[in-house]
Formats: C-alpha cells, structure tokens, sequence
C-alpha cells in the first residue's frame, strides 16, 4: 500500500472522487496551475483542466456563493479556503445560505458543499495563519464539521465527506500536514463521518482530541503511562455530529475527562464535549472534567508553543484528572 | 451633506441612455421593440394587474392581523413581469423578495404561494420562513432568503455549473439599489465578468432602500455604470416600460447564450408603497415624491396601449379583477382552514437525515408540554 | 422617575453620551431620519445631524469595517445593525480586526466601538430575523458581550459599554424591546460590566438566563415555587466576560443549574456555562446541569413559540432538577 | 477560457491614459512633473536602494532560519516610496504588508523593524504577529493585518472620524491587485464616495496575487476604471516611475483636502520576487515574464537621472550600500540579542486590563510547566 503524507492523502481523494463523478469541481485561490499554497491540489489542474479546478478572484464571499449556486445546479463543489484565517468574508453565505438551504426550501434546494481550509498552530502563522475555528461552524445547524489527523483519516473522512448529502467544513491541520504519513489505499475508500476512533485504550482517564492535537495527547498519555496513569485517547475526526456513544461509553469506564484544543477556551468545542458527558454520564464521572486549550487570547506568534494545548500541558491535567 | 442637499432619488431621471420603447403617444419605438404579440401583450398585462390586486389584498389580509407579513411590489410591476418574462423556459431566477408576481407567471399555482403567506401544513417550505419566501425549483424559481444581496453570487455560481456541464441554462438575479452596496453584488458582477457566465444582473433601482435614498447609496451617478467595475456592459431601461424591460432582458440573455457574458441593467423605477407592511414611508418622504411616478404607472401606460389597440376595456378589467378577487379568496380560505405544519417537520430537511441529536431534540419536544399560546406572540 | 420602555431607555442612553461626549457618533442602516426600524435612534438625527447620525449605504461590511477606521482615529462609534441575523457580513472586521486591534499593534491602536444589534425570537421573523448569535463572539477574544433584559439595565450597561475601553457587542432582546418598562433615572449612570443580577433568591436550583428569557424563567420559576420547588434566578446582563463569582456562589447554594438561552444547544452559551460550573463546583452539584435552549434547527416561523426556551420547557427542567 | 489565452500581466502595458514624468531620455514631462528639488530626489532615491537592500538581506536571513518570514518589494519600490512621500505629515497610511520601506522612511526607526521581524520582546507588537506586521502610529503609519482589504474600508473610516472632527487628514490605503475582489474595497470606495472622504486608494498593481495573474482577478481592463462604479475619479500611473506617482498623489491628497472627495489610483508595477518567501514563483510564470520590466526598474531609472545630473555615483551608491549594510548588521545583532516576549505579554492588550478569565490564564501558564521548545515548531 501506497505511503503517503496528509498533503499527499488529500490530493489522492481529490484526484479520486474527480475521477469517478464530473460533478466534482475544486475552485479556490491559487488551487489551479500551481496546486495551493499548500500542494494539497498538485497537478489536478494538468489533469481536470480549468473548468474544474478553478483559480478564482480574491473574495472567499464570491467563492463560497458561488460554490452554493453550482451546488443549486447540481455540482458538488469542492472549496479550498486558503487558510481558515481567511473563511470570514465567506461566513454569511455559510451560516445564512448554504446552511439553511435545504431547510428553508422544504428539501427542494440542497445545496452540497464541501469547503476544505487548513486550520492550527505551530508553523509560526501568527494571528492570521493559526486560527481553528470550529466552534463558530458546529454551533450553526445544518454542517457537518470534520477534522482528521491521519493520512488515512483524511483521504477517507474526505472521500466520505464529497459522498454524504449535506454541506462539510473540513478542517485540514495544517501543521501536520507532512508529518501525518501512512498507508493510503489507493482508489476508493471512505471513513464513516460521525465516527471516533479510539487511537489508545486505558481505563484512568478519557481523552478527546482531533487534529494535530491527537498526538499531543498521545506523547502525553504515553508519559502518563510511565506514571501508571493509563489514558485512552479518542480521535473524533467527524466534530460534529460527533461520536457521542464511543464518548459516553469510554468515560463510563473511565470516570474521568480531558478535552483538548487548540482554539480558545471560551465558548470553545470543549465546552460542548464537556456539557454533552456531564448531562449523560453525570453519575459515572469521579472528577471534574478539564478542557486544555487555546487561550483565550489571539494567537501569538513568537510564543506559539506557550498558547498551544501541547502534551506538556496536557500531562498534568491526565495526572491531576485521577488523584480525584 | 445634508439629506436636503440630496435630490435624485425624487425626479424621473431625464431621457438620455434610458432605454425606451413605448412612447407617450402610444406607439412602439422600433429600434428595440420586443415584437410582442398581442396575446403576449395581454398574458403580461393581466400578471401585472393581478400582482397588483394580490398586494392590496395581501395588504389588507396583514391590517387584519391574518398574516404576518407582506413585502410589496406597488409601481414596480412592469420591472418585475417584463424581465420575468423574458427569460426563457429552463433558465433559472433568483429573486429578491418583491417579486411574487413574477413566480406566478412563471407557473407558482396561486395556492401554493397562499400557503406560503400562511405558513401551513402546505406551504411548500413548511412555514419555516417569513411570508414571502416560498420556493418553486420546478418553475426556475430559486430559494427566498431576506439577507440583501446573497443571491446574487448564487445565481451566479448556478449559470457557472450549468455552463461548466455544457447545459443552456440562463440566470437571472432580482436585487434592489440597496444590495449594490452588499458584499455579494461586488463578487458577483466580478466573477461574472471573469468568467464570462451568462447572468442578468437585474437591479430593480426604486429609488429606496427602506428609508436611505439612492443618493445615499452611492456616488455614481447611476447603478448601471457600476458594470464598467467588471468589464461588463450596463444598461439602464424604464423600468416602468413593460416593452422595454422585456426587450433589454431579452438582448442581455441572449448576450449570454452567446457567450459573451453577464449585463448589469438598471431598471429605474420607483417603491410606490412602503419598504414592507413594517414600514411606514411618511416618516422620510413626503407623498409629493410620488406624484411624478404616478402619472408613469407602467400598468396605467400598458393599459392605454392596449385599450388604443381595442385589445382591453373597463368590462375586461372588471372581469380579471373578480376572477383575481374569487381565486385568491378561494386560495385564503383553504389555507387559513390547513393547519399549521407539524411539530416533527421542525427538525426535517436540516440534514438530509436527522442526526442523533436533532432525533434527541423531536422527541424532547414530542413528548413535552406544548407551548401555551403558539401561534401568536 | 421617567418610565420607559426598553426601546426609550436605549435611546435616551445614546441621546445622553452623545451630549456628554462629541466623539460619540451613530451609524448604521435606517438610524437617521427615520429613527431605526425599530425607532432606537428616534430624535437623535434631528438633534445632532447627520455627522453623527449617520445613514450608511447597506453593507454591513462597510460600516463596520469604517466605524474600526473611526475608532482609531479616535471617536466612539455605535454601530447599530438592523437585526443580528445581518451581522455576519461584518464578522471578518469584528474577529479579525476590531477584536485584535488593541493585541496586535501592542496597545498603539486600541479600537473602541460598540455594536449595537437586536436579537432574538418571537416577533414572527424567521430564520432571519431571529437570530441570538453571541456564542459567535463570546467565542473571540478581545471582545465584550452584553445583553440586558430591563429598561433600566439597557441603559445603564449602553453607558458603561460606550465608557469602556474595549470593543463591546452589544445585543438587544427585541421581542421585549416594548415590553420590558420600567423606572429610568433621565442623565448618566452605569450598571457595571460584569455584574450579574440575582433577580429571584431560591434556594433549590439556579437558572441563568438572559435578554428575553429572563421572563420566562422568572415565570416558570414562580410556577415552580407553588410546587415547593424555589429557583433562584440570575440575569448575566454581561455574557462575557461572565460574573462568575455570582454563579459559583450561587449553584454552591443550591447545588443544582439550570441553563436557558434561545440559540442553538449545540456550541451555544450554555455549554461554557455548564463547563466553568462543573469545572469549579463539581463537589456542589447534586444533579446534571440542563441546558432548556433553542433547537439545533434554523429559527423557524409558524413554530416559533415551539422552538423557543420558554417557560413551558423551563419548569420541567426545573421540577425535574431537584428531583436528584 | 484557458490560462494560455490571458496575457494582459505579461506585458508593459501601452502608454495611453497613464500618467508618466520621467520620460526616456531623463527629462521631466512638464505637464505632471511634482518639482522635487535635488535633496528630495535624493532622499527618496536612498530610500529605495535602502529597501531594496534590507529586502535582500531579509530574504537571506529567512533562508537562514534567523527569521520565520519576509514579504518583500522587489521592483515596487517606486510607488511604494512615492505615493508614501506624497502624504503629509499628520496624514495616515494604512499599509498592506509590502511597504516597509515606505514605513521607514516616514521615520520607523531600522531598528524597532528589524526587532519586529525577529519578533522579540523589544518588537512594539511584543511577537504577536508574523514579521513584517510592525505598526507605528507616531509618524502614521497604521496596523499591519494579513487578510486582504481589511485596512480598506479603515482607512475611509479614519479620514471620516477626522472629518468629523473637522480636522485636516488625508488617508492613503494601500493594497494590491488581488485586493480589488476584496469586501473591503467595493465598501470602502462606496462608502468614501458618498461621503467624500478624503482617502487615497492606492492599488500596487503588481500583475499577480500570489499565483493568480490580474486576467483572472477582473473583467475590467484596468483596475483605475472601477472608480467609475463609486462616482469618484480613477487614475492610471506608472509606478515605476518615482515622479509620476509622487505627483499623482499629491493632487488626490490636494483633491481630498479640498473636501472633494477621494481618488483610486493603479499604480502599474511588477512583483520582481515570489510573493513572500513561502511562495516559488517559478511554479507559475517564467522568468521571461521579467525581461520587460526589468528594463524599467523604478531605482534604475531615477539612478540614470541622478546620474545624468552629477548627483548621484558609483562611490556614492556603494557608500549607501555599505551604510545600510552596516546599520541593519547592527541592529539584527541587537535583535537576535534580545530576549523573546515575556510570557505575560501573551495575556496583555487583549483588553485594556486582563478580565478574571484571563488573569486565571496567566497564572495557569505562569505556574505551569514551559513547552519544551517553545521557540521551534
Ligand atoms: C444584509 C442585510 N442587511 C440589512 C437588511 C435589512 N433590509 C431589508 S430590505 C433592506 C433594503 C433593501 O433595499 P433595496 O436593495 O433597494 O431593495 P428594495 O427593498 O428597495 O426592493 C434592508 C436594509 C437585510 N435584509 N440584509
Ligand atoms: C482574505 C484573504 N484571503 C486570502 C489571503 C491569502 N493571500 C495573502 S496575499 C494574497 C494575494 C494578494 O494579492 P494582491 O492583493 O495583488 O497583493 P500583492 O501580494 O500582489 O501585493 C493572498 C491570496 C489573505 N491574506 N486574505
Ligand atoms: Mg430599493
Ligand atoms: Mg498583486
């Protein structure tokens, strides 16, 4: 089986589902001749030419609306946000349109979206190139938000995405674009959206995480290890609609919570994923359960490991979450 | 400045660029006549006076508190119906929210539409949204959504899939002079123009928006040179013309067909009435501002037409008003007599199926109290 | 002491900072002549012109993007935005710029505007003239949210809000904006940022709500009490930075919260309210917090009164609270 | 339409309708010509060659790993310098993220820039941001942000708040091509026109937005020409040409100032470099794409005309050169001598006091293990 980088995973789910449906178009800025800024486009260009892998204006606003009227024709528009910094101009047509479209045309007018954007820390992007949004999309009813960590994940969770009938914001971490490598089946294969994974058992303590994130929690439930203090780690790759039963199933066992991520604290996913567990397994928890996160602050530059929920964070809250 | 200093939205702008064609002594300009027959002439006649009579009673049906909302198209029908019109069988519109009139004539039973100002059982879009904002995907007809402007780009974007799958299709987006000034007009217009996608841009220039004059809007001295931003053509036609809307739409479709891109046209026109049954006009503009509009009704201007060719009469008139006046009591009363949509469809269509949370969520409210007073405030 | 409605304590709150302080100045969509589409701004154009009541071309995007400009040169804008629901065409300048202006030029451009929105159900608007958005912004940091639920309150937090250094969002529950009537002091005083309000004392259960809910919790709270059961009820009056202290105190007492608000459950408010109390009152609660909110649905039109948190929906929860 | 068939950044445009001074044979077009004395053709000329050289060097010290990134000016040091020039003292600039050198020579010391792209604890902005995101309000210049267009519609807004104040400030807001498509831009320009605010809208037309050349960015033939859409004028100038563009702003600041309104200007240059130090231009254009301009480089031809009038050699541009080389050594040895931001900075200016949530924050970091290589990724 083929190895490939996540960078690599995307690019083969893009060429494949192009490959099997002319519905799929890609547009977005600098995605043709030159393949994004992150390569995640490479040579579909040369491949599907420029009526189907399109380099368009500077206005995410005129991408996105547009994406939603060619997902009215009947296209399955795929839209490359250069960075998710950069998907606010684009928000009413998200949260106002291609949202509520199905709903508010009594089913008439799906309109089927996937908008793809890089997300997170650690490449030293300051404000404007870190920024991990997903709160501000899970909230609004009617997406679907997913957010791989594997090369596998991420060409699989993405060929799923394109297939399921409903708009997907999917969020690329960016820094592990490269490092995330694997065995990538070629052809088709999907991974289904709505389902976590648990990447490690352990009976202490629960730990969700998704993104680049996941293998902070991994190093630091590795640690924790050393320290008799066993975590599972759950990956939930589909944000939402997320993976409640493997949720409340692990921390039924556990009787403890880590959320970690990388967006601030506030209002945060986090707070979401901690509600949902206290409501339905308020009886089985043994601690209070911990968020570590993002502060609640823009994302700094220079200090960018300081503000990023890193294992060395996430180590002490696994070890506290257990002397309750 | 001084709202005192600013002055155009109250004259008829003066002739110069305005496409024209049904001049004050009743005969037809030939350089852009349509050549509309004289049925057609008639069909688009009496879509006009029955938008109008619908307004009025719908109107009236918001006074009497039986519906909650109305947005009308008083003085603009001759905007809304001719550019209607021309778009062929097949193309797509995206409307704003002021031209029901239009998806009428497209073929939206009168039923339908009367559900939708109902929100029932029935309506189409299962009371989900304001009044006004039905949808009829079968007549060509988009989805009505209230946030100014979005539609444009979609329209946009509908043309670019259609012609991407090498199909004819056509698309027209209903805005107003206010939505220039949105986020989706400039990207719109731009992306168009890049891409040569055949999109009318139809702006129904009505001198308002809400309260804020046209001079307020903008700069430029009209909306249709705003095309020059993109490299595409402008024109600007009477909107009060019914012969001229059609043939201008008409040209700028098949402009597109052709592949030669998008028209920006400014249909001038005027916002007889208030912005909608929320508003209440003689706060900002005194009734004066009205005069010179009226005498330029565009129905008032085609019924002349029609009654110099001895094609229309009081008889006729009275008869279209009374079927109008019967169809749509008939419609009301079937619709005030359909129930309001069911609890469960509250949580249909969000996804294409509902997920574990929103089945959560249905059966919280299936199985709870219902609320004391629902469908009043 | 003058009685006012909500919508005359907003208005004579503008009216008295913009004759204290001539840097104050209003824009937005209708504010002039006409006075706003729900007459917030009556009188102001007629007493201080249209330099400082000012009717904008209809771009969201433009007015507030300007009122940012206007700010650092030095004036106070309220930016008044016809309904929250078309407030997302400014998000990119509200959580790219104005939240981080102060951050990212180290302190040498503060941004000092406030915008002003109604918000909320109930007024048969529809998925667009309903919207309850704050979790969007709660979310940001560098920003500051409000939204009182009385006259008196609406005052006197716009004062403090136009007073304070930071950027402050200010909404407006407009399905009590004729309702909510009460004494209003005429001149300048301020209901500090950040302070709670605990409007009813129980001792069984608290319930935090806010804006338009507050009604509805104070109703079925007084419904409650004739079955024994005595909520105590707080009104956030600021949603962020919360009163946490008030909180804490309180669900310490009763050992028990319930949470009301009219947006979406999933990502709302409710979430990072349920999360700092579990996460610093564990040992106190006797029974899950419940969230009573809005369904993960747009806002519907026919059903409205179906998807709202009102009382019918809260005192189940809270009946059902004690019950542990 | 294939990427083959657009070719308009490929070439110089045609001198028709651009507004150019310094002609070929090193005379001054009298009719546009901004009168600078000697000492400021000089001045202006130092600062060019100084940027050109801090841009390269900058560039090595990012291909050195010493600093994270660099968006560089290479070949649009004409306009940047010029339109900067043009403005008073007292007038803002609201800068894009290409204009360092405009920022240094209205006074940022070479010093608290360099600190910036080392962003240190001595960086006004304590690290926050990327390099290159300095500010510097004290000689005008404004906040540097990265997404496109933002600093638009700011920049009206600021000229506005002055106005309103009845003080005399003329803002200039700098942005490029891919810049036009922005929000911001159809906002701002609309805006500015309906309030005749007096902003300068300078449009560095460098022929690319990253990858994407100015054919796929508009319809429209030159990017002066969308002034029309906001009723204010557009200007096309060469902004390789120092004169010219000086000349060009001062009568839009003199437009503005005179209460008259504000002007877009497109200035035509040419991005000589990748787009910043991520990018590889090569990927997507040749380097035969540079050979016409390369022949019209802003420094060269203002050096041939310094050197035309004796003011200007060898001796002297090597001294320049060695200067700039000393003084930017000496202040990159500072930099990379001086400590990262303290980690409480993290929490400070996000609001004017730190509320309890992120006082709580601090102390959580402060009292908490540190990242194991916090300056690396
Ligand atoms: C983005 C947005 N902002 C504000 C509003 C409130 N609003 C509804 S209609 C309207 C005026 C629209 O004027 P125009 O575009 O000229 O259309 P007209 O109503 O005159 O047909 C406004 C401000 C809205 N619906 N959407
Ligand atoms: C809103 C937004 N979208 C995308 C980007 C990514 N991006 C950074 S610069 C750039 C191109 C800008 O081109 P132009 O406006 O011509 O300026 P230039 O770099 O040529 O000076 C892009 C797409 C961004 N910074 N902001
Ligand atoms: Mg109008
Ligand atoms: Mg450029």
């Amino acid at each position: 089986m083929p190895q490939m980088n996540m960078v690599q995973a995307i690019n083969d789910g893009l060429r494949t589902a192009m490959r099997d449906d002319s519905r799929v178009v890609i547009l977005g800025e600098d995605v043709g001749r030159v393949g994004g800024v992150f390569r995640v486009t490479a040579g579909l260009f040369d491949e599907f030419g420029d009526d189907r892998v399109i380099d368009t204006p500077l206005s995410e606003n005129g991408i996105v609306g547009s994406a939603v009227g060619m997902a009215l024709y009947g296209l399955v528009p795929i839209v490359e946000i250069q960075f998710a910094d950069f998907i606010w101009p684009a928000y009413d047509q998200i949260v106002n349109e291609l949202s509520k479209y199905r709903y508010r045309s009594g089913g008439e007018y799906p309109a089927k979206v996937v908008i793809r954007a890089p997300v997170g820390g650690g490449i030293r992007g300051g404000h404007y190139h870190s920024q991990h949004p997903e709160a501000a999309f899970i909230h609004v009813p009617g997406l679907k938000v997913v957010c791989p960590s594997s090369a596998y994940d991420a060409k699989g969770l993405l060929l799923a995405s394109i297939a399921d009938p409903d708009p997907v914001i999917f969020f690329e971490p960016k820094r592990v674009y490269r490092a995330a490598k694997g065995d990538v089946p070629s052809g088709p294969y999907t991974v289904a959206l709505g389902s976590a994974a648990i990447v490690r058992s352990g009976r202490h303590v629960t730990v969700l995480a998704y993104g680049a994130m996941l293998y902070e929690a991994l190093d630091a439930a590795a640690k924790a290890s050393l320290q008799g203090v066993e975590a599972e780690v759950i990956d939930l790759r589909t944000l939402w609609p997320v993976d409640i039963q493997t949720i409340l199933e692990s921390v039924k066992r556990t009787g403890r919570l880590v959320v970690v991520h990388e967006a601030p604290r506030t209002c945060g996913f986090g707070a979401e994923l901690v509600s949902l567990v206290v409501e339905r397994a308020f009886y089985h928890l043994e601690a209070p359960p911990v968020r570590v996160t993002g502060f609640d602050t823009p994302f700094p530059y220079t200090l960018e490991m300081e503000y990023l929920p890193l294992s060395h964070r996430i180590l002490p809250a696994l070890l506290e979450a257990v002397k309750h | 400045m001084t709202l005192a200093t600013l002055k155009r939205s109250d004259a008829v702008p003066p002739n110069e660029t305005i496409v024209r064609v049904l001049r004050d002594d009743l005969t037809l300009d030939p350089e852009n006549d349509p050549k509309l027959g004289n049925d057609e002439v008639l069909h688009l006649y009496r879509h006009m006076v029955m938008t109008r009579q619908l307004d009025e009673r719908l109107v009236a049906l918001q006074r009497q508190g039986r519906i909650g909302f109305h947005v009308g198209s008083l003085g603009e029908e001759g905007a809304i119906l001719g550019s209607a019109y021309a778009m062929r069988k097949g193309d797509f519109l995206f409307p704003c929210y002021r031209e029901f009139g239009a998806a009428l004539m497209r073929g939206l039973e009168l039923q339908v539409f009367v559900h939708n100002m109902f929100g029932n059982a029935k309506d189409t879009v299962l009371g989900r949204q304001m009044p006004d904002h039905y949808t009829c995907r079968r007549v060509g007809w988009g989805s009505i959504s209230s946030p100014v402007g979005t539609q444009i780009t979609q329209a946009v974007g509908f043309a670019w899939g259609a012609k991407i799958q090498k199909k004819d299709v056509a698309t027209l987006a209903y805005f107003g002079d206010g939505a220039t000034s949105s986020s989706d007009f400039h990207s719109g217009m731009n992306f168009a123009g890049v891409f040569k996608l055949p999109t009318v841009f139809f702006c129904r220039n009505n001198g308002w928006a809400i309260s804020v004059p046209v001079e307020r809007q903008t700069a430029s001295r009209t909306f249709a040179e705003k095309a020059a931003a993109y490299g595409i053509p402008g024109v600007r036609v009477d909107g009060n013309d019914l012969f001229a809307v059609v043939a201008t739409v008409q040209k700028a479709v098949e402009r597109g067909v052709r592949g030669e891109g998008p028209t920006l046209i400014e249909a001038i026109t005027y916002r007889m009435g208030g912005h909608s049954t929320s508003d209440d006009p003689n706060r900002y503009r005194g009734s004066e501002m009205l005069e010179p509009w009226a005498s330029r009704d565009p129905i008032g201007r085609v019924r002349a037409y029609l009654e110099k060719h001895d094609l229309w009469d009081g008889t006729a008139e009275e008869r279209l008003i009374a079927e109008v006046d019967a169809s749509f009591k008939a419609a009301v009363k079937v619709a005030e007599h359909t129930p309001p949509p069911p609890l469960e469809s509250m949580f249909e269509d969000v996804y294409a199926r509902p997920p574990w949370h929103l089945q959560e969520q249905r059966q919280e409210v299936l199985s709870g109290p219902r609320a004391p007073n629902p469908h009043g405030s």
